[in-house]
């Protein structure tokens, strides 16, 4: 079974179905939000305090890889099986190279209630993920056109809520450490998954609010929602194993490569591929792959990373 | 005490244009501007305000009727194709004719 | 002496009246009471998940029953003795035969503070409580009439915020049980008074804001507004005695009985009543009854139950 | 660029309505609507925002003159008797005569 | 349905104004008013509406044109010096003529 | 090195001057305000309740004093100095004889993870001290005339959203006492310094935010938000020996002292001194002096009393 508070994301599809007025206000929906990237942010810097931080540039630039290979594989799906339009399908492409930082934190609630370990700096590697998709996603809509303005872009993504938040948690946490930090647990890490839980709530009302979009745009994005991050998580999954890392950390980096993300990309594309229409990818992120990757993805890639882990006798 | 006309625009548009926009109506000769959140429905679907990319901002600008029409043109010119944004006018009565 | 969150009742109503300009602002409010609602709802939930549900049957029922006579014997001394138009006087009846989530919880706290036991299973009945008395209001003030759309009466109930989340706490406190929701309990059980009391300043702030109104519909309401509470909690007392229930169990459905609702019925009246006026409802219900149940009647009610169960040598 | 004429009707009201009037104003001809949430005075007192009951929102309609009407003729016999309502409305000039 | 004119009054200001002000307007002859949060820039800075010190409101009052007036000139006596503002108006029409 | 929910404030600091998009949604501030407020003022509530309230006279006394001193040297240094119009040396004079609730709150948590004792009344002079510079700022700027509406003055100083918390807080807390109110201490104690990091990563937005303002008005206010601060602290050092308090005791009234407040005086002076142009005040006393005060000052006030105690061998 996957965590209880899956529950709640079914409680806000069910709210949502239904028509319920049921809302979480929206200025507490980005609280919500600042308060899951910043406890992501401080537990993966508290960790990154403890150990060297050199030897992570290999799994650093291995994932930057997995940021560059995904994209560059949805993009000729989306375009010749999808039929979309080039614009379109680079932002969609931009989507699923990119990350979910809400998918992390269940995935994390996952492992955390089962005891699982998994690598402290995965939070670190969730930074860096979520990245390069944007770069990829620019250039394959626009090519190398001089019309770009990576300086916007380069803002829009740093200066971002998301990064900024996850920067700035893992660097308070790198600096400060466990013991300095431990009169702010109660608030980042003790209220973590009720948190979570409130925040689920409402993504399962947005996420039905998109099944009117889906029932339109028609069953490939549903299709293409569910199995681009399967395709994706063994990807994640055998970097994982390549890097060398634990069942948990495997799992962890496969959960990663199959989320998709809604904060970040759809914020830098508007900007920079304002042509892309936002319903499409939104709908498949927030329509079908978070649901697909909380319910039945993350139990899944658990499972397989067991399996590889197992296969190739590490 | 005088009254003048001016021409009050309103644009109703993605809250992710907001710092962008601000910045160009100054440029375009704007001395002021006034925002409202607001949420709405049209061609481009329901906006409901709920988190970050379904947001709609609510822009006031009181102007002269020629900036008006230039600020207009330019939102036009950039935004129409790609944004939901509607832009309308009408002229209002002022006091201070070079406030605005 | 009644529960010291009673203090931040008593802040809430100074401040209302020396006209300060204190607010808590309107979305945490919101948030505030979603989360007293959820974690109502989780700890029934919780309970239910221990016992066999089915041996219930009868007190939901008895609790149905209550819903019913309340607005029925309401209804008439609001028609004749305080002379309100039928609409008025079928929409009050309506909101003192429903239930206050927000008395509840402050007798939640009232019992816990002092360790009295109660049913685990009573945030059930104060769902089921919530819902006759609306029924029966519509039908007071239309009778059979074919207007009344009682879909759109039956989603307005079970589709509104309040029921949505008590339900819904409910279902996953009972699916998931006391162990899988360790994790969330900090936010949910650990904070819930501390919420309450934020809750309580500005239900303070509300009941001191319709003071004004009070005056101006004279002292029917203000009579009203105590005496039928009292009236009810008897009745809500011998039920309790006649379901061989405990005494802090019987104290609190007297609470439930005699708390008359702000939120539920409200929203159903002004869609299926709207010729009734909101603000007679409101200011019998926010200014009059719940000062009187939260800071007077809580620890009343118990004190009859204890003599009752005394009396009738339970 | 040609400008045409239009009619902004602004609708203030219990927010309790905001979902049963959005549906109704698209049923009566409408392409879209803006909605804010406010607060205010009126004949049925003051309505703070602080709490469900007491919320009032803003509803502006971008519109044909006649159909404007219409939709005010069935505020009045819709709404006006029972909530706290105000329907006020002007002409505004817009740039795209068949969006509105 | 016979159609009356009245005036629109917006009052875009600081926040720390909205008691005072609503019972002034009100003092002035407004049967009502309706209050919008909102943030901007004019003449005195930037207003972000993120902490007290730098939240506007936007004040609507439907009202008689010669009220209207007599509420402006008391608005730049006693405001316009000191105060973050702006307040412009324009005819609006109304079904209930007695009810502004 | 000063406490590591600094860290939060340079977050918000560093997040302002990239210009990103990183908020604090207006009502969670509001909120966030809210709990320290009240929270301050319980935690002094409660010590209150513990010990006789009376043999307080002096200290009460002796500060109301400090709020009158200081603005009354600020004055004449902001005016024939900083060749500010007469209302705005009052104004700001005002700011700086008051106090910064957000300072006091890290102090607090500087002296609490250091383990320092101060006296438990303190909160009780955080109120005493708020008061007394507004009167002397008003009639500063206006003399004795009979414009000022007296009537108004006091209810926008106690009517205030400060004011009627912290004083709130602190009956409800010595009312109460600590044993009652152990249920809310989850929500207003163990949260406090996460609440306190959130709190000052938006604080660190404004202070950014308000850097262009600081530019335009040129070094002097730069400077004297500095100067003034450690004036005042010595001030409030010296009367913290006269008093007899404690090491910790003395570091937090000088941090009183040498705070300048953000909330009621800027409330209070818009109301009663308009014609003074609160972007002056609001940079001084957020864009210099909070700054100063959390980074260098409360340490630095903390160094100071030491020495002083050792100097006078108390
Ligand atoms: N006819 C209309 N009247 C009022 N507001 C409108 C109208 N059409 C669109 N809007 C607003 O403008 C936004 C963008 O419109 P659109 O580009 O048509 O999706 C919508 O989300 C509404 O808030
Ligand atoms: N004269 C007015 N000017 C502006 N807004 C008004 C006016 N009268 C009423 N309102 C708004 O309309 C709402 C309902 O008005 P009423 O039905 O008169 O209570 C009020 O809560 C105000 O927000
Ligand atoms: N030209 C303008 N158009 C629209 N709103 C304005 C304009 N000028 C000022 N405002 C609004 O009025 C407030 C006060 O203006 P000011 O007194 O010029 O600082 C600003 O914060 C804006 O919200
Ligand atoms: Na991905
Ligand atoms: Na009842
Ligand atoms: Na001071």
């Amino acid at each position: 079974m996957t965590d209880p508070i899956i529950l709640f994301f079914l409680l806000g599809v069910i709210a949502g179905l239904v028509k319920s007025e049921l809302r979480l206000p929206s200025q507490v929906y980005d609280s919500v939000s600042m308060l899951l990237l910043l406890a992501i942010g401080l537990k993966g810097g508290i960790e990154l305090n403890k150990q060297p931080f050199l030897d992570l540039a290999p799994q650093i630039l291995a994932v930057f890889l997995i940021g560059i290979i995904l994209p560059l594989i949805a993009f000729p799906v989306l375009l010749w099986i999808g039929r979309f339009k080039r614009a379109d399908a680079a932002s969609i492409a931009a989507h699923y190279g990119s990350v979910s930082v809400g998918t992390y934190a269940v995935a994390v609630a996952y492992m955390g209630s089962r005891g699982i370990f998994f690598e402290a700096h995965i939070p670190l590697l969730l930074v860096v993920l979520e990245i390069p998709a944007i770069v990829v996603g620019i250039l394959l809509a626009r090519g190398l056109s001089k019309q770009t303005k990576w300086g916007t872009v380069v803002h829009e993504i740093f200066a971002g809520k998301g990064i900024m938040l996850l920067l700035g948690g893992l660097v308070i946490g790198a600096i400060a450490g466990s013991d300095s930090l431990a009169s702010i647990k109660p608030l980042f890490f003790d209220l973590f998954k009720g948190v979570l839980a409130l925040f689920l709530l409402e993504m399962g009302l947005i996420a039905a609010s998109k099944l009117g979009a889906l029932r339109q745009y028609g069953i490939f994005i549903a299709v293409f929602g569910i199995l681009m991050p399967l395709f994706s998580s063994v990807v994640g999954t055998l970097f994982g194993i390549g890097l060398g890392m634990s069942i948990g950390g495997t799992a962890m980096l496969a959960t990663l490569a199959a989320s998709a993300s809604y904060i970040a990309v759809p914020a830098a594309m508007r900007i920079s591929v304002p042509e892309a229409n936002p319903t499409l990818s939104l709908t498949a992120s927030l329509g079908v792959t978070f649901p697909f990757n909380v319910i039945i993805g993350i139990p899944l890639y658990y499972k397989t990373a067991q399996w590889f882990h197992g296969f190739f006798g590490v | 005490m005088d009254i003048h006309i001016r021409t009050l625009l309103t644009i109703i548009t993605e809250s992710s244009l907001e710092s962008g926009l601000s910045k160009e109506l100054e440029m375009l000769g704007a001395n002021g501007y006034t925002i409202t959140d607001a949420r709405g429905k049209g061609d481009r679907g329901e906006r409901v305000a709920e988190w970050d990319a379904e947001k709609n901002i609510r822009i006031e600008v009181v102007i002269s009727g020629d900036i008006a029409l230039k600020i207009t043109d330019y939102l036009q010119e950039k935004y129409y194709k790609n944004f939901a944004m509607i832009v309308y006018s009408h002229e209002v009565k002022v006091l201070r004719p070079n406030k605005f």
